[in-house]
């Protein structure tokens, strides 16, 4: 079992779906009950990993080697290390919350939507535990089809528009970085002579600054699409708004987080010279910074419960961008926890819109007011969640926000100190969110009689919540698990980078 | 001398009838003057000591083809369009294209005038007359084409009736 | 020359006449023994049966090319049989019989099921074996002709449909004209060389200088020719009509058979005997590719029709595997080869939901006729969910491989520029190929319309293309082995 | 012998003919005369391949247009039947009135 | 038992009494409610007792308690610190929290919401608001003092909010919370650079690293130290609502009275006076920051109360007289004189307390009512009230005796005595606002309690004292309120173990402020000792608190019957009779309309609240442009892309014109194209 535990959780969900395409469409509540087992499986099987995993160790743990394409060198080669255990546990825990937070929510083509979302989970699982670049891209890209049908057949108003635009964005950055991916293939086989897309391989490559930055670049449009990095998120918000909530749930706790993810496991390690090069870092930071002030600033001007948070997510983002091109501990360590964090937190706005949603279909913010006077409980969880999302101490948010800021700090005082105005931004339109939907008189007739949270809704956020405040008020597990890996990273980056000035 | 007087008038007639084709009015007419030309070009085969290639030309060409062609003239009955406008609307900028092709078609004929010229004029084989020769490398040569080109004849004959037939059920 | 006619000889020619022969034989047991059109589905056994042998003789080609190694040429070099056209070989025996497998609904329906169709099939595949393994011109020629010849019968075979009267005659008429400068091409390539075998003009290629005016005029014209074969833009014009008016089946193998027996011409001379012109023919071939991604991209966006835009698809497509003839190096020939496996499977699929949707009184070509397919049909819904992926080129399926052959190819080969064009392009295509699965997935019905015209032929011939475009996208090895051992000389 | 008419005489006269048929092929309107002019096309070829038969003294040249012409042969057969066929239907002769397929 | 190790439970207590609330609350009744929360404060209290008694027995005066580490990139636990300062500041919070929470077990007792859940919830804010405050004062590092520093702040914001259907409210809150916020971004960077400075966050190591190390003036002069500071202070601005980041606590009134006692009077407020005194190691090295603090602090402190001058609502006035006594404490805290600082923070919790809690309970009788104008008269149906206030009033107003007297003169003596320039003009400032603060001290008193009652009749009916749950607290905090201050008299008053206490008790922490303060400027600690000025300065300021009370009595309560016939008042006829000094007559000369101290209210209004709005609007256009641009040119250039796509492949499409000679034409032009290439590409 231990050494195909991952193979064991990649395709779970897999197993689940073909089960499920034999079960009778009719048969509503069984196929509800099935993805609902099935995604349960999913995160039970993901729990030995955690369990087992050495954090002591270096490299790569619980690998599985296995030829694919081999007259590619391609392989089936998976494998996590503590970035990866994170990501994956994630992944599960959304995924099932999400297929969770469905059962009520959605009422038509119940089979094809679970069919999805357990394809969408293997996919994700995929990306986050493949340690060839070609089977990560295998992945990256099965991800999209499955998020696009999400969208598109269950989303809202304007979901076609919304899908489309999703998919093309992310299938045009990730095609460039397939570009990118083939350059360093065989820029190995020319160094080398043996065609091969492992990554341990291709770390070993040595290419001129030049080479390097191009193949950057390639990779930032991958991405940066995916991040969403500045001037590529408007489709995020798009996405997110259309999305039915649990897709939005799992767009924005994870399926954003691969293309941070690919910064640290392809961009940084790969590609160190480019990485550390003082103008990439420099745009990249820039870039980032733009993106917290920039989407705190959209957020306030929205009139769309949704898309406000959705905004959010493009400055937390930030955030997580930030602070990886710290390129220090701190930065990169706060990164990932951050990157956690915004799936619990967003994950839990998304969750929390989604159930007034459900009860009153609209998302106008206008629509609200006075919530908690009929909803206590909800307001209570909306509270949380904005709060965590906010960055309030002892909630999960603080611990990532401030452990970047650190590594920002660290790296540049000038960028700590613009990344600081955006903590104050995202207290501003969170605030200003709540107090109008919450808070004040109940203005509109409507929401006089909405029920409050029902068991299956607390069932989802407690969970959520327990998490949310275990990160904020105890987070060495995680600073833990990603100390290794991360100062691998880091060192790997500036050992090139002191060598080049060495040679200078 | 004589080869060129030939030449001259067999070339003659084969332009003049290519140009007559495509420009008279009535596909009666059109078809007659590709007859002529296509004897144009039968007599510049003979003059190449293309014998049976000749003979293929006039008896197959002329004498097959171009009944078939009249023959459907006549089925389709071509006066209306006979009345109608001949030329394609954007005649122009055909026109123009084709000016354009023709000029570096020829520019590259006239480059090219040089490349052809072989190292050393080639013996003329006399022995075996032409019809013999031929068949010798057709049938040793040529074998393959020829059968195919059985089914491709097989192919036209099939397609060509079952689209010129009249539909039964 | 003592000679004559040899058992290597027959070996080699055997599979082209096991299909002749059936072919002959199904046209002529239609006259006599099946009155009734019904009957006539009995004729499809022939074709199966002729297949069949075709496979086995084929298979043993390639079990004696793999025990004695190299190739095999008969007819004194006029045909090879080496892996290369094998590869084809299969590639044509695969898509006449799945379009044979699919067509006999589709024909009853359309009123216009006669014998005369199969033996046709197999006919235009006889020409076809003769451009993957023809070595010599003339014979080459000739089996294009009759490829082509053929394929002006079928489109046209719906004899009182005026579309399809109309596409055959354009096909016909723009067929003659680039037969007209390919023959042209050909001719001039002979004089050259002396002789009408490629490997005598490869040899002259090889002399000449590539600046040489005859020479370039034929290669010119022989591009014309065999682009136009390929609807490789600006040659590509009849493609839309041609495919739209034609019955959906034969539009299926026009757009695979047709286009990847060119292919196997084209890149045959390209790559072969014409190689040492690559100077001359490389710039062309690639404004032809970077044409035919924008034309066939741009004009399928807002194409209603769905054949058309499959047409337009194919022209996308035509550009994206002359990108790997481009980079030319044996990563692209595998490229080409892959890429042409796939898009076999692919885009027979693609067709084969559309014969389904074919009914009586409804034409089943408009974008919305495929809305709700997935309510009313959740395993064409599904096909075609797969196909649209591949054919958009996004993994896990087929498609994505072919793609990323090209791309690995012209990073390679160092055209950065055209990788990141194409890379561009495959974001527009996803735009109409997903307006396609959104149709089936997205949208519904308006009305009530009757059930899909299915049967079993149609059945199988969609799961082999559906998995075989699963398969190729997640365990490509077996078939990149193959591609690798086609170009091995 | 050398002939003051060389085989460059033959290329150009070719020449001009595949013009000549080009110019039928996108000009005239009738269907038939097309088709004609398709022929005037082949029959280029044909003087092209006698041409260099004769160069080369060869006669495979020759042999090659025998198939030039079997191809024609076919070409004629079967367009004329679609023409007919189409002429059952439609009623014209006339390409740019045949214009249902498009876009 | 160990009272010592269980610190790490001083704060538990409240917080596991705000999650029982917030949890269960629903289904318990208020007598469980009143029971559990007060319960779980007076355990914290009694807890902090025991702990402080026991760390006075200890040599060194410090215990730590690391339960976890919490933020290892920073290398920060989760401890906490208890010395003399936390002790303090543990049983301030403690002790006047209880009270505080058993008074609103009275004044809450009408007050729910419109569901019945407020009064649960309402406890359950105010048990985590304890919590998060323990936390801060508990922590043994900076980073955890912010997790405290935040939680107030969120427990502020919803108990501003409380009520939550009124909008004025919900504005209130997210303003605090805002501004607040404003404030913490300095904090954090503060912190970044003292973790890099000093490579630790923990106070003790932080002390120990400024106190050893050499630092030369490049980092103490204007350079990394001072920034770092001044970060760190404008943390403390925006918590302690200091100039310019004040705004926010006026409007914080909106929250019940009991929450203004608390949290914008005893206890959060002084939370930046807590950081800087934890801080002093760092404050005392960088002179320049100093001054800003003691600056900021003293303009504050005259600012504040001038414009308290003028209002009617009674807990507005309080309000800037808290901002005003805060501006104070940043008096002595610039000046390098922390303890004294913190002295009067302590003095200062029990008699603003005290004076919120009366004023919760004169609005109580006056069923709501908060305007001055409509009041007077009170003292003899409210006598406890009346009583307790009347303490408290001359507690701030700096009668001898009184806690506030001793601390606000501590704090002029020491600004006098400071070695620095500008020292006496800071002395000035402060004498002033003690003028001021006894005058509007007293004018509160006696338009509230004094002279003809205002009100209508319906309310005059229902005046009623309030009920013991309300009283007891205030009659505790008035007693605390006059001798809170007798542990740090001045010296002049005989040097002795009992009557400087606190300095002594305090001394440990802030060894370093003393030392640097006397290597300084040799000749400020001569001044130290120059006991007939300090009694001088004394009596000087006793005068000023009397002239206050008695010309706020003069006009008030004298002039009342002649000079407002029509009930108005109208000070340009106060002006012409009584001329007082300048500032009286230009506070007053023109009358209310266009009086200086509306002047000062309008510049608040119009100023620095149009600052935070315009910093609002500012936001808000650059949002919008923002918005804009996200659609117009982002989407825009993608949409443009789509478009152009689509607008491109119209004409591709329509070249397929359906005729055929086209598509030859189209093909020649194709021959063309490759014979054109050959010809001149080649």
């Amino acid at each position: 079992m231990q050494e195909h535990l991952l193979s064991i959780i990649l395709f779970t969900p897999l197993v689940g779906v073909l089960v499920l395409m034999f079960l009778p469409r009719s048969q509503k509540t069984l196929v509800r009950l099935w993805a609902n087992i099935s995604a349960a499986a999913g995160l039970l099987v993901s729990i030995p990993l955690i369990v087992n995993f050495n954090r002591n160790a270096d490299g790569m743990q619980f690998v599985e080697r296995m030829e694919w394409i081999p007259s590619l060198g391609v392989q089936y080669l998976i494998g996590v290390d503590g970035i990866s255990v994170l990501m994956v546990m994630l992944t599960t825990i959304m995924g099932f919350l999400a297929i969770f937070s469905s059962w009520d929510a959605v009422k038509d083509r119940e089979k094809e939507y679970y069919a999805m979302f357990l394809i969408q989970q293997t996919g994700m699982i995929g990306v986050f535990i493949s340690m060839d670049f070609l089977l990560f891209y295998v992945f990256w890209e099965m991800v999209l089809v499955p998020m696009y049908f999400i969208i598109g057949v269950w989303g809202g108003p304007r979901k076609l528009y919304a899908a489309i635009k999703f998919f093309l964005y992310t299938l045009a950055g990730g095609v460039m970085m397939l570009l990118g991916i083939l350059t360093l293939y065989f820029v190995h086989f020319g160094q080398t002579g043996r065609y091969t897309f492992e990554i341990a391989e291709l770390m070993k490559l040595n290419m001129p600054l030049g080479l390097q930055q191009w193949v950057f670049w390639a990779f930032f449009l991958g991405f940066a699409v995916k991040v969403p990095m500045f001037p590529f998120h408007t489709w995020l918000p798009d996405a997110h708004t259309e999305a039915p909530t649990a897709g939005s749930v799992i767009l924005a706790a994870v399926l954003l987080k691969m293309g941070t993810y690919g910064f640290l496991r392809f961009s940084l390690p790969l590609l160190p010279k480019a990485s550390s090069d003082h103008t990439i870092v420099t745009v990249l930071a820039t870039l980032s910074i733009i993106g917290i002030l920039y989407g705190a600033f959209v957020s306030l001007m929205q009139k769309d419960w949704k898309k406000l948070v959705a905004y959010s997510s493009v400055s937390h983002l930030g955030f997580c961008t930030l602070g990886i091109f710290a390129l220090n501990q701190a930065g990169i360590a706060g990164s990932v926890i951050q990157q956690i964090n915004h799936g619990i937190s967003t994950g839990m706005l998304f969750l929390v819109v989604g159930v007034i949603y459900e009860r009153r279909h609209t998302r106008e913010i206008s629509e609200y007011g006075g919530l908690a006077h009929v909803m206590p409980n909800y307001a209570i969880v909306f509270a949380i969640a904005m709060l965590s999302s906010a960055g309030l101490p002892l909630l999960n948010g603080f611990v990532g926000e401030f452990t970047i800021l650190q590594g920002a700090f660290d790296a540049n005082k000038t960028w700590a100190a613009f990344a600081v105005l955006g903590v104050i931004f995202g207290a501003a339109y969170l605030l200003w969110l709540y107090q109008r939907t919450m808070l004040g008189e109940v203005t509109n007739e409507k929401n006089k009689g909405l029920p409050d949270l029902n068991w299956r809704e607390w069932a989802v956020f407690l969970p959520l919540i327990i998490w949310a405040i275990s990160i904020g008020v105890y987070p060495k597990p995680y600073f833990d698990i990603l100390e290794k890996p991360v100062a691998q990273i880091v060192h790997r980056v500036h050992q090139t980078a002191n060598t080049e000035a060495a040679i200078r | 001398m004589t080869d060129i007087a030939f030449f001259y008038a067999f070339a003659a007639l084969t332009v003049l009838g290519a140009i007559l084709t495509v420009t008279l009015r009535n596909a009666i007419h059109c078809a007659i003057a590709l007859i002529a030309s296509l004897a144009g070009i039968a007599g510049l085969y003979l003059l190449q000591k293309a014998e049976f290639l000749f003979v293929v030309q006039i008896m197959l060409y002329i004498g097959g083809v171009m009944v078939l062609f009249l023959f459907v003239i006549m089925l389709v009955n071509l006066d209306g369009a006979a009345k109608e406008r001949q030329y394609h609307r954007h005649w122009l900028a055909a026109v123009a294209c084709l000016i354009g092709t023709g000029a570096i078609f020829a520019a590259f004929l006239h480059r090219g005038a040089g490349s052809l010229k072989l190292e050393s004029p080639l013996p003329v084989v006399p022995g075996a007359g032409n019809v013999e020769t031929l068949s010798m490398v057709l049938f040793r040569e040529y074998l393959v084409p020829f059968e195919v080109a059985s089914l491709l004849l097989l192919v036209a004959v099939v397609g060509g009736v079952m689209m010129a037939k009249k539909r039964i059920d | 020359m003592s000679v004559f006619y040899t058992a290597t000889d027959h070996f080699v020619l055997l599979p082209a006449l096991l299909l002749a022969l059936f072919g002959c034989a199904t046209l002529l047991f239609d006259f006599w023994v099946f009155p009734d059109p019904k009957q006539r589905r009995w004729l499809l056994m022939f074709l199966v049966l002729g297949e069949l042998f075709a496979a086995v003789a084929y298979w043993r080609q390639f079990d004696f090319l793999s025990s004695h190694g190299g190739e095999l040429t008969a007819f004194n070099g006029a045909l090879v049989v080496d892996h290369y056209s094998l590869f084809f070989h299969s590639i044509f025996l695969v898509t006449t019989l799945i379009v044979g497998l699919m067509s006999y609904r589709y024909m009853e329906v359309r009123d216009e099921h006669h014998g005369e169709y199969y033996g046709l099939l197999m006919l235009a595949q006889t020409g076809m074996f003769f451009l993957a393994s023809g070595y010599e011109l003339v014979t080459i020629f000739i089996g294009l002709e009759t490829m082509a010849v053929t394929f002006y019968v079928l489109v046209g075979f719906l004899r009182s449909d005026k579309r399809s009267n109309e596409a055959a005659l354009k096909y016909l008429l723009l067929g003659g004209l680039s037969s007209g400068f390919l023959a042209y091409g050909f001719s001039l390539l002979y004089g050259l060389a002396g002789s009408t075998k490629l490997v005598d003009i490869g040899r002259m290629a090889a002399s000449r200088d590539a600046n040489d005016p005859i020479l370039l005029m034929a290669l010119g014209t022989t591009a014309v020719g065999l682009l136009f074969k390929i609807s490789a833009a600006p040659f590509h014009m009849w493609a839309p009509d041609a495919y739209e008016g034609a019955p959906t089946a034969i539009t299926a193998f026009l757009a695979v058979g047709s286009k990847a027996a060119s292919f196997a011409l084209l890149l045959r001379l390209m790559v072969g005997p014409l190689g040492a012109a690559r100077v001359a023919w490389e710039p062309i071939l690639v404004a032809a590719a970077v044409l035919s991604i924008i034309i066939g991209n741009l004009a399928a966006v807002t194409q209603t029709n769905t054949k058309r835009l499959l047409a337009y698809s194919g022209i996308n497509h035509a550009g994206y595997i002359l990108l790997g003839i481009v980079a030319g190096n044996p990563t692209g020939i595998k490229g080409v080869l892959i890429y042409l496996l796939v898009y076999t499977f692919m885009t027979l699929g693609a067709f084969a939901v559309l014969i389904a949707l074919t009914r009586k009184g409804l034409a089943g070509e408009d974008i919305n006729d495929l809305n709700g397919l997935m309510k009313k049909a959740p395993g064409y819904g599904i096909a075609m969910l797969i196909f649209l992926v591949s054919l958009a080129g996004i993994p896990p399926t087929g498609g994505f491989f072919g793609k990323y052959y090209i791309f690995l190819s012209l990073i390679e080969t160092g055209h950065y520029s055209l990788a990141v064009f194409a890379a561009l392009f495959v974001a527009v295509s996803v735009y109409y190929y997903f307006r396609l699965i959104r149709a089936v997935f997205v949208d519904t019905e308006e009305q009530e319309t009757p059930a899909l015209s299915t049967s079993f032929g149609l059945k199988v011939g969609l799961g082999i293309t559906g998995v075989m475009t699963l398969v190729l996208g997640m365990y490509p090895e077996p078939f990149l082995r193959l591609a690798q051992l086609s170009i091995s000389r | 012998m050398s002939s003051p008419i060389t085989t460059e005489h033959y290329l150009v006269l070719s020449a001009m003919l595949l013009l000549i048929g080009t110019v039928g092929v996108l000009l005239r309107r009738n269907v038939v005369v097309i088709m004609m002019s398709i022929e005037l096309i082949l029959n280029a070829v044909n003087l092209n391949l006698v041409a260099f038969s004769h160069h080369l003294q060869q006669v495979n040249g020759q042999i090659f247009a025998i198939f030039i012409i079997v191809v024609a042969v076919a070409e004629a057969a079967v367009g004329l039947g679609i023409l007919i066929a189409l002429f059952r239907n439609k009623e014209t002769v006339l390409v740019d009135e045949i214009d249902l397929l498009k876009w | 038992m160990n009272f010592l190790d269980l610190i790490w439970l001083i704060p538990i207590l409240p917080l596991c009494g705000a999650a029982i609330m917030l949890l269960f609350g629903r289904n318990l009744s208020k007598t469980v409610v009143s029971i559990i929360c007060p319960g779980a404060v007076l355990g914290s209290f009694i807890l902090s007792l025991g702990a402080v008694i026991q760390l006075a027995g200890l040599k060194e005066r410090t215990h730590q308690v690391v339960l976890f580490e919490w933020l290892p990139q920073l290398h920060v636990d989760f401890g906490y610190l208890l010395d003399p300062l936390s002790s303090v500041m543990i049983l301030v919070v403690t002790g006047i929290g209880f009270l505080i929470h058993v008074y609103a077990t009275g004044y809450m007792a009408h007050e729910h919401g419109p569901r019945h859940g407020g009064y649960y919830r309402f406890f359950g804010y105010l048990n985590l608001f304890v919590f998060f405050m323990l936390t801060l004062v508990l922590a043994n590092n900076y980073p955890l003092l912010f997790v405290g520093w935040e939680g107030v702040g969120l427990c502020s914001y919803l108990l501003i909010g409380f009520y939550f259907h009124k909008k004025s409210a919900g504005d209130a809150g997210k303003k605090a919370f805002i501004v607040n916020r404003i404030g913490d971004a300095g904090f954090i960077l503060g912190m970044f650079f003292l973790f890099q400075v000093t490579g630790s966050l923990r106070f003790t190591e932080v002390t120990d690293a400024l106190r050893s190390a050499r630092f030369g003036p490049e980092v103490t002069h204007f350079g990394i130290l001072s920034l770092t500071a001044l970060l760190l202070f404008i943390g403390a601005t925006g918590k302690s609502a200091q100039l310019p980041l004040y705004v926010w606590l006026p409007d914080a009134m909106e929250g019940p009275t009991p929450v203004s006692a608390l949290i914008h009077a005893a206890t959060m407020v002084t939370a930046g006076v807590y950081m800087c005194a934890r801080s002093n190691a760092l404050f005392a090295l960088t002179p320049e920051t100093s001054h800003i603090v003691a600056a900021v602090g003293a303009c504050t402190a005259i600012f504040a109360a001038s414009i308290g001058l003028v209002q009617n609502d009674i807990k507005r006035v309080l309000a800037y007289s808290t901002v005003s006594q805060l501006g104070y404490m940043f008096l002595a805290v610039g000046v390098g004189a922390y303890w004294v600082g913190v002295f009067h923070l302590y003095t200062h919790a029990f008699f603003k307390a005290l004076l919120f809690l009366g004023a919760g309970s004169v609005i109580h009788a006056m069923s709501g009512e908060q305007d001055m104008r409509n009041m007077g008269g009170l003292r003899n149906k409210i006598p406890i009230t009346f009583g307790t206030m009347f303490i408290a009033s001359l507690a701030i107003a700096g009668i001898p005796g009184l806690s506030g007297f001793f601390s606000k003169d501590e704090i002029l003596w020491q600004t006098w005595s400071a070695p620095e320039l500008g020292s006496k003009v800071l002395w000035v400032v402060g004498f002033l606002t003690a003028l001021m603060t006894a005058f509007y001290m007293w004018r509160l008193m006696f338009l509230t309690f004094f002279g003809e009652p205002r009100m209508d009749e319906k309310t005059k009916h229902h005046i009623h004292e309030s009920p013991k749950a309300m009283t007891i607290p205030l009659m505790v905090l008035a007693g605390g309120s006059v001798v809170a201050g007798w542990i740090g008299m001045p010296k002049v008053f005989g040097e002795n173990g009992f009557m400087q206490g606190l300095e002594h008790w305090l001394a440990p922490v802030f060894e370093s402020g003393k030392e640097v303060a006397h290597a300084a400027a040799e000749h400020g600690a001569a001044a130290h000792h120059d006991t007939t000025m300090e009694w001088v300065l004394m009596g000087v300021s006793i005068g000023a608190a009397l002239s206050g009370i008695f010309l706020a009595r003069h006009i008030y309560l004298r002039m009342k019957a002649e000079d407002r016939p029509t009930g108005g008042f109208i000070y340009p006829v106060l002006l012409n009779k009584w001329y007082v000094d300048e500032l009286y007559d230009f506070l007053f000369v023109n009358g209310l309309s266009k009086g200086g101290g509306t002047l000062m209210a309008k510049f608040d209004t119009n100023v620095i609240d149009g600052g935070v709005n315009g910093t609002a609007w500012l936001t808000r256009m650059v949002s919008r442009i923002s918005m804009w641009y996200d659609t117009w040119i982002v989407d825009g250039l993608v949409n443009l892309t789509a478009f152009t796509v689509r607008a491109l492949s119209f004409p591709v499409r329509f070249l397929q014109t359906g005729f055929l000679q086209s598509y030859a034409l189209v093909f020649m032009a194709g021959v063309l194209g490759i014979f054109g290439y050959f010809w001149w590409g080649r």
